[in-house]
């Protein structure tokens, strides 16, 4: 695929189709790989890369991009697409300005679950279609199932499908049914008193470096609340659990109805904070109680929190629903 | 009732429209009708202005239970107002059930301007309810509570 | 930081009572920014205003904070008053120390603890406040009027009398309403024809009003003296401007089987018809359900007989958009269906009828043609058993109403009485739960009914009807006398309750009117401004209200009339300044405020920024338009970055006021 | 210095001037008397006041007084909106002096002193030139250049004539932007006006004002011969902690709280255009 | 040196417990972090804490004093609780290290009081490395991971725990446990010390060299081409700076509690578009300029300011932890190619 792509980019290149390319670029390691836009031929043999590391989303890097001068072309994974999608939505990007290359995506590989397995010191890694062998600075050489060390959002994975191109490379995929709620439900099911251990221990880790904002493709606001000395709610870092929880909450709020429940959040909280439990709630919740809604997956329909039926639920239905003590 | 409960005063914020349930609070007084003094009303245009950091702000402050009272729907002065206001805050209360946070200290009450008597009675139970599940304390800020 | 003023009014006992004045006033004194506290016996009197004027100007206050009753009583008191010596009234802000403290309790520590909260939740929010400036817009100096029954005629006339232009949009095809199936009036017993009719032609001819006759309202846009009204103008298949109303059509049409609405289904007349002799436009309308030319293409016989060529099948419903100044909802009521209430077996017995049924049956042009005759075989009834309260003052209120229909027990009196004057051989029983007949000579009326006519008036409900051999067998309870009565009755008249007619519930939600729990319009102060709604430059008139009767409608109908002339005589109107504004620094042009906002009150446009990077830069902005938006908030809380925030309840004023609470 | 690096003292505010219509001056003592601290020419604090946050000013009076300390502050935000609108008696919480302050007691000394200063930008050098009037034999001559946007704006008007111009070996140069009724002095920009005067070159200069004034009279300065060590400025005043450890006023690798504010213009040229 | 055996480590900790309060990394929900030692806690396998240690000297939030206003009056008060002597144990090489640094601006004149108390009253208990990462550089600035510093320094082999105390503290440290352990000649150490050393020089960063910045002046650095392409994917959060050892930018905020106002620090991020925001304006509007800053003050303005000892320790967090894995070996590697 990589090789497909580098071709694909060099020839728009070439055509003036476009005039920079959003990829993914090489580093040190083999899985520390950093989105980079590139502007020749040269550059895309030396540095682009897609594999099983290339995890970052795209689309956010499209509303600074869409508004520079020229056409931009951006490789988008399924999840990518259902965020530039909500972004178009949203009149975030400009969408006349951005070139779209859908690629398929098998799920990527989270490092972290790799290094949760025990394995540091990754000198190299190489993977089959099913699984991935890592050498280490100790001289090992192990090799564990894929699966089994995919990012936690491509194991519960939504949709294979790319919601929005100009073109396909590859095969698109197609939605699929996902398990992605029951970690949520498993949550519902316990008691508040559990639930609130559960969240506090989470949320204590938090160390507000706003990782999780600011890779959100949700989270363009020119000037976030918590940035905002006048909106009441800001505040630089959480100085008790009390600002630890009000962020996350007003953040979950904020993109409720938005997220598109790319796991990005996730992917990136360098304290493992399941924070994309927190979006899927609202997910869930308004599926269950509003009709299923999947934000990025068209522009037109009106999100949950922006929309109203006459005969909807009372508010009051949350004292029935979810653990009860 | 627990007898460690009875010093407890719980404090409780009610954000009422001004068209329904802030007039509904009114004719409460007029007619005489009592209820708790821990409950302390601020008038909002709508149900719909109630934005979910004012509830959070509440409970940082010390409050104990927070109650929204609009229009019944379908009566919005702003015609749909209520509609919205209803599903966020169905919303924001399934949040903070998640978060473990005790259902009963968010409540949404629809109270019409004619509805004195209820508006008295909603206040009554909505402040009986928090003195059972007692002190706020899984959305406190402790800093606001040294006075 | 502002300079604060404090006036904390006593309410003669009503706050003093249960709450220490003084010591709220003292407490008060002490928080920041206040430069000056007082407390004085009646703040809203003449000498009490002068008092904040005087501080006001004395001390140089920013602002002001009065300790009183309800804002929705006195804000605009105290506003004036700073106004006047020339403080922004949008500085004055209200802590409500009487419905909402001292009136509800009664331990005078716990009342002054919390009027001192409230009074710093007041000071809070004051020192967030800005001076704001409301806007204006200019009036459409044009009327509309919904509605063509007595009260809209009545408002339709008063309103262009005063020399404005006005327009009567009416469902049916003419005007006139309910009144205009009445037989007689009470308590004068004057035919209610012979005094409608002349208004109605009135209305016909007065040169400023305009009747859309067979007309909806679509939908309406806009707000206080610039409505823009689509109404719908429903094909009647004849041209209104050229049919004279002859009415040969209406003879000659074969389709003969058409339920009469006018006599209440009672007879029939024919696909294409007038509704009454003396209609209001008197034009023939084609009734689409019955037509057989539009249902099967094959008829055309109105179409041949027509002298003027005025029947057109093609036509199609037209759309006409107009602006007015001022909207007046006078849409009137039905009597409920008796059908539910199985006990008085409505749908089992034709010679069970409502009292707007026997109405039409006592009527000259009735289809008895004012002979009283029963239903079910044209012989003449002699014991006649009326029910009053059918479905009003119901306690489940699933199947009736919770309200007092108002006009039964003087109508049902009247008829009792037209009975017994025409036909002094029929024994007339009147089963009801209270006489109510408070109003000018109505009392007098029911008396004479009781005394001179001998109506026999029995207080206690009708348990059941049971038809049985042509007779109607009536149990009901003598409730004075303690016994169960049996009558063997030949008709048996129901007094059904009024409800609001059925159209009423979209058309408020096109006005963005409110309701009751009924579907009555609520008026916007139940006793001071009773003939407006909540939603500015929309009026109500008659029974779409409430229940009332004739005068009380005309009354309310000409008070409406007062207040839209009132609204139109002015050239601009002053906005509300409390409405939403965007920060476009801050907005992310997501649309979200857009979408929940109930007015179009915000557009969106591209707009060309300086970054403080130096560059420039294309963003799309939401904007607010100030006219339009009448200040709900819905936006400011839709909108993710903070930019929507609304001015008088900004996000940090509430925000100030929950602090002040806590604290 | 205050002892606690971070932690304030109490300042009372004993009087209150209005020097021009968004200018006041603002004097602080200690509450039992006294000056809270000593510093030098050019050293600033920060104010603060519970809720409206703090922020650094230039210490305006002379360290020659030794009652109190002054500050003349131009009602700009949420904090100098509130410095601007308290009485006489608050009490208000100040720390410092921080920064270097002019060097007064080395490179100034025995030198003839030309003095450019542009709207507020005259606040920090009104200390240095009460000191060195304090201290008048050990510099040579002083000239003032000082112009702001109308006569109105022009701080500190009534000493300047009262008392800088009546003085023996300072000359003052006053200039306003636009001809105004009233005024029959010089009108025109500052830089403009420092090139017409064109002062001698072995003077050393000191330029405050906005940064467009400071650019374009160091400019004129170059031009009229002066080399950039001899021209001192002070930079705005963007600083947090006020020790060099919050990490946020440093150009380059000098922090403005510590190495600055006062800076020589041939120091500024080899820093970081991040200012 | 002194010996423990690891099965009498629980001893060893619960005897320092007894003494002063003791901090250990442990593995809480997979993530190892220091917490305070409670009965039966178990050190982590883990290489290191996802957060360094300098929490203990410079926290992520403190209050500084208290404001409150009463009419014309003004309260200041220090509401510092006094300090109590704690023990962190288990501080890696390149942890140790950043205490020095974070020293440098804390301890300079004019002295950070908050810090030095709890500077002083913390003993440091150092742990060698035997398993270095592939994100480990400490080598590149002079650590040596196998002979860590601090008040007392440990190594594991071969089943046992070795001491040594480095200072009086950590003598001090050692006479709480004494009775636990036996004199050792360290030869186990020094065994492993070597095994440790030869996986260092293998692994991926060994040869990351940070001297050659120095061999370009500071203005050729600021102007350098390179920083709009390394900082063009930054997202502008927080994590490199607050996972860092040696990051110690401060904002001074207030808090408004409604009887008084807190005055408190917070740890702040040169990477946060408002950092240098003020009242007239941004000195930094660019994320560029922010990338950049946070580059220079390590590798630049710091160690112009401080002897040459760079503002890293190498220990990899800001590797492993930034979303965009852009990092200071990139940067490095991408100036000094543009200085070659």
């Amino acid at each position: 695929m990589q090789d497909k792509m580098i071709a694909r980019a060099k020839e728009l290149l070439r055509d003036g189709a476009v005039n920079r390319v959003l990829g993914w670029k090489t580093g040190e390691f083999v899985y520390d790989i950093t989105p980079a836009v590139f502007t020749s031929a040269e550059e895309l043999d030396r540095d682009f890369v897609f594999d099983a590391f290339t995890a970052a989303n795209l689309s956010k890097y499209l509303v600074k991009e869409s508004k520079k001068e020229g056409k931009v072309l951006a490789f988008l994974k399924p999840c990518d697409s259902y965020s530039f999608q909500q972004l178009i939505k949203e009149h975030r990007v400009d969408r006349e300005n951005v070139y779209i290359v859908g690629i398929p995506c098998e799920g990527k590989v989270d490092i972290e679950a790799l290094k949760a397995r025990g394995i540091s010191g990754i000198t190299a890694i190489e993977e089959t279609a099913d699984a991935v062998t890592v050498k280490t600075v100790y001289d090992e050489d192990i090799t564990v199932a894929k699966q089994d060390v995919l990012f936690e959002r491509c194991v519960n994975c939504k949709s294979k499908k790319v919601v929005i191109c100009d073109e396909m490379l590859g095969e698109n995929g197609e939605i699929v049914d996902s398990d992605r709620f029951d970690a949520v439900a498993k949550l519902e099911a316990m008691t508040p008193d559990e639930r609130f251990a559960f969240w506090q221990n989470e949320l204590s880790r938090c160390i507000r470096c706003n990782a999780c904002r600011n890779v959100c493709p949700a989270c363009t606001c020119e000037k976030c609340v918590f940035d905002n000395v006048n909106s009441g709610v800001e505040h630089k870092v959480a100085a008790n659990s009390f600002e630890e929880s009000l962020f996350h909450i007003i953040r979950a709020y904020h993109v409720a109805g938005r997220c598109t429940d790319c796991g990005e959040c996730s992917r990136v909280c360098p304290q493992h904070i399941p924070l994309h439990l927190l979006n899927r709630k609202f997910i869930k919740d308004m599926n269950e109680l509003y009709g299923e809604y999947q934000a990025g997956a068209d522009t037109e329909t009106r999100p949950p929190l922006v929309n109203f039926s006459m005969d909807d639920c009372e508010p009051s239905i949350v004292y029935q629903r979810g653990g009860n003590a | 009732m627990q007898v460690e409960n009875k010093e407890f005063k719980p404090l409780i914020v009610a954000f009422c429209c001004n068209w329904c349930s802030y007039a509904g609070a009114d004719l409460a007084g007029t007619n005489r009708l009592n209820y708790p003094a821990d409950v302390k009303i601020i008038r909002v245009p709508c149900s719909c202005r109630v934005n979910p950091m004012f509830i959070l702000r509440a409970f940082q402050r010390g409050a104990d239970g927070v109650i929204i009272c609009g229009c019944h729907p379908g009566d919005c002065h702003y015609t749909t107002g209520n509609y919205y206001a209803r599903r966020r805050m169905t919303a924001l209360f399934s949040m903070l059930d998640y978060l473990g946070i005790e259902k009963g200290r968010t409540r949404v009450e629809w109270v019409s301007a004619a509805e004195g008597q209820r508006f008295a009675e909603t206040m009554n139970s909505f402040v009986s309810t928090i003195i059972s599940l007692g002190e706020n304390k899984r959305l406190e800020d402790l800093r606001c509570k040294t006075k | 930081m502002q300079r604060i003023g404090v006036f904390v009014c006593w309410c003669g006992s009503n706050i003093a009572a249960t709450v220490d004045v003084q010591r709220v006033a003292e407490e008060l004194k002490k928080e920041p920014g206040v430069v000056f506290s007082a407390d004085y016996q009646y703040m809203c009197s003449e000498s009490g205003q002068n008092l904040i004027k005087d501080a006001i100007k004395e001390h140089a206050l920013t602002g002001v904070v009065i300790c009183s009753c309800s804002p929705r009583m006195h804000e605009n008191t105290f506003r004036k008053a700073a106004a006047s010596v020339g403080l922004n009234p949008y500085m004055v802000e209200i802590a409500n120390i009487r419905e909402q403290c001292s009136w509800i309790h009664k331990d005078k520590a716990t009342g002054t603890e919390k009027a001192i909260i409230l009074g710093r939740a007041a000071i809070a929010k004051v020192h967030l406040n800005a001076p704001l400036i409301a806007g204006e817009s200019p009036v459409t100096k044009r009327a509309l009027v919904i509605g063509g029954g007595i009260a809209g005629i009545q408002t339709a006339l008063d309103i262009a009398e005063a020399g404005f232009e006005v327009d009567i949009v009416e469902k049916s095809p003419t005007i006139g309403g309910k009144m205009a199936q009445l037989d007689k009036t009470f308590p004068t017993l004057d035919c209610s024809a012979c005094i409608l009719t002349p208004k109605m032609v009135e209305a016909a001819q007065q040169e400023k009003i305009k009747i859309y006759s067979y007309s909806e309202i679509d939908e309406v846009k806009g707000f206080v003296g610039n409505f823009s009204v689509k109404i719908r103008r429903k094909a009647r298949y004849v041209k209104e401007d050229i049919c004279t109303g002859c009415g040969l059509c209406t003879e000659k049409c074969p389709q003969k089987k058409v339920p009469n609405e006018f006599n209440m289904g009672m007879d029939n007349r024919r696909a294409i018809y007038i509704p009454f002799a003396q209609a209001v436009p008197k034009v023939a309308t084609i009734d689409p359900n019955y037509c057989t030319m539009l249902k099967t293409g094959k008829c055309g016989v109105c179409s041949k007989i027509c002298g003027v060529k005025a029947i057109d099948y093609t036509q199609q419903d037209e759309i006409v958009e107009a602006k007015y100044g001022a909207i007046v909802v006078a849409t009137g009521f039905n009597p409920i269906s008796p059908a539910k209430f199985d006990e008085f077996a409505y749908s089992q017995s034709p010679d069970v009828v409502t009292s707007l049924e026997y109405e039409r049956l006592m009527n000259a042009a009735g289809p008895t043609n004012g002979t009283l005759l029963r239903p079910s075989d044209g012989k003449h009834p002699h014991t006649i058993v009326f029910v009053q309260c059918v479905g009003s003052r119901c306690d489940g209120a699933e199947k009736g109403k919770p309200y007092c229909s108002k006009v039964c027990c003087m109508y049902t009196a009247k008829h009792a009485m037209l009975t017994r004057e025409k036909y002094p051989d029929t024994d007339v029983y009147v089963f009801y739960i209270d006489v109510r007949t408070p109003g000018k000579n109505f009392d007098e009326f029911y008396r004479r009914a009781v005394e001179e006519y001998n109506v026999h008036y029995i207080k206690g409900m009708v348990g059941k009807v049971v038809p049985e051999n042509g007779k109607l067998k009536v149990q009901a309870a003598d409730l004075l006398s303690n016994e169960q009565l049996h009558i063997d009755a030949d008709m048996v008249v129901l007094a059904t309750a009024v409800e609001p007619d059925p159209s009423a519930r979209s058309l408020a939600t096109k006005l963005t009117a409110s309701m009751d729990t009924n579907d009555f319009f609520t008026e916007a102060h139940p006793k001071l401004r009773p003939v407006e709604s909540p939603t500015a430059g929309v009026f109500l008139s008659g029974m779409c209200q409430g229940p009332k009767d004739i005068p009380e409608t005309v009354s309310q109908a000409s008070a409406a009339a007062a207040k839209v002339i009132g609204l139109l005589v002015k050239d601009k109107l002053v906005g509300n300044p409390c409405v939403a504004h965007s920060d476009e620094l801050l907005c992310n042009g997501c649309s979200s405020c857009e979408k929940v906002c109930p007015y179009g009150a915000i557009t969106y446009s591209d707009k060309e920024f300086r970054m403080p990077d130096r560059t420039t830069a294309l963003r799309r902005v939401a904007a607010v338009n100030p006219a339009v938006c009448q200040g709900c908030g819905a936006c400011t809380v839709a909108c993710p970055s903070g930019a929507m925030d609304l001015f008088g309840f900004s996000n940090n004023q509430i925000m100030a006021e929950v602090d002040a609470i806590c604290k | 210095m205050t002892k606690e690096t971070l932690i304030p003292l109490l300042g009372v505010v004993t009087d209150i001037r209005a020097d021009t219509p968004d200018v006041k001056t603002f004097r602080v003592e200690a509450p039992n008397g006294g000056k809270v601290f000593e510093h030098i020419p050019g050293q600033c604090a920060m104010l603060s006041i519970p809720g409206a946050g703090e922020g650094m000013f230039s210490i305006t009076s002379s360290p020659t007084n030794k009652e109190f300390m002054e500050f003349s502050i131009k009602k700009c935000g949420k904090l100098t909106s509130w410095l601007h609108q308290m009485e006489v008696g608050q009490e208000i919480a100040i720390r410092g002096p921080y920064g270097n302050g002019f060097p007064v007691d080395t490179e100034f000394q025995g030198k003839d002193l030309l003095f450019i200063a542009g709207g507020i930008g005259l606040a920090p050098l009104h200390s240095v030139i009460n000191y060195c009037r304090d201290n008048r034999d050990k510099y040579g001559k002083i000239d003032i250049v000082y112009g702001s946007r109308s006569m109105d704006d022009l701080v500190d008007y009534k000493e300047i004539i009262d008392e800088w111009c009546a003085e023996d070996g300072i000359d003052v140069y006053l200039t306003i932007d636009r001809a105004q009724e009233g005024w029959d002095g010089h009108v025109g920009f500052v830089p403009n006006y420092v090139k017409e005067l064109g002062f001698d070159t072995n003077k050393t200069a000191v330029i405050c004002g906005p940064p467009i004034m400071i650019k374009f009279t160091l400019a004129g300065l170059v031009e009229l011969g002066f080399d950039k060590t001899q021209v001192y400025t002070t930079m705005e005043l963007r600083m947090k902690c006020g020790v060099g450890k919050c990490g946020r006023c440093n150009i380059g690798d000098k922090y403005v709280c510590k190495d600055g504010p006062v800076f020589r213009c041939d120091q500024l040229a080899e820093m970081p255009d991040e200012y | 040196m002194y010996q423990l055996s690891l099965d009498n480590l629980q001893n060893f900790f619960r005897q320092i417990a007894a003494h002063e309060k003791l901090y250990i990394p442990t593995d809480k929900d997979n993530v190892a972090v220091y917490a305070e030692y409670a009965e039966g806690m178990q050190l982590t396998q883990k290489l290191n804490t996802n957060r360094s240690a300098k929490d203990f000297f410079f926290p992520q939030t403190e209050n500084l004093y208290d404001l409150r206003m009463n009419g014309k009056n003004l309260e200041i008060e220090d509401t510092r609780e006094a300090c109590e002597d704690f023990v962190v144990f288990g501080v890696r090489a390149c942890d140790v290290r950043s205490f020095a640094i974070l020293d440098k601006v804390f301890l300079a004149d004019p002295v950070d009081s908050y810090y030095k108390n709890r500077r002083e009253h913390g003993t440091v208990v150092s742990l060698a490395c035997t398993r270095p990462e592939e994100t480990c550089f400490c080598q590149s600035f002079g650590i040596d991971a196998a002979a860590p510093e601090g008040d007392a320094a440990c190594w594991i082999a071969d089943g046992s725990l070795y001491i040594k105390a480095n200072t009086e503290k950590g003598e001090t440290l050692l006479s709480y446990v004494a009775d636990l352990l036996t004199e050792s000649d360290g030869s186990a150490v020094a065994a492993q010390q070597e095994k440790t050393r030869q996986l260092l020089a293998k692994l991926p960063l060994a040869n990351t060299d940070f001297e050659g910045m120095k061999k370009t002046d500071l203005m050729a650095h600021f102007k350098s081409p390179k920083w709009a392409g390394l900082s063009e994917a930054c997202l502008g959060c927080g994590t490199c700076t607050f996972v860092c050892p040696t990051c110690q930018c401060y904002d001074i905020r207030e808090f408004d509690t409604g009887s008084c106002v807190k005055k408190f620090r917070c740890w702040d991020s040169c990477m946060y578009s408002d950092f240098t925001l003020m009242a007239h304006g941004n000195s930094r509007n660019s994320q560029l300029e922010r990338f950049r800053q946070r580059f220079m003050h390590k590798l630049v303005y710091f160690p112009d300011n401080n002897d040459g000892v760079f503002g890293c320790v190498g220990c990899g967090r800001c590797l492993a932890k930034c979303p965009i894995s852009m990092n200071i070996v990139k940067v490095e590697k991408a100036l000094e190619v543009q200085d070659a």
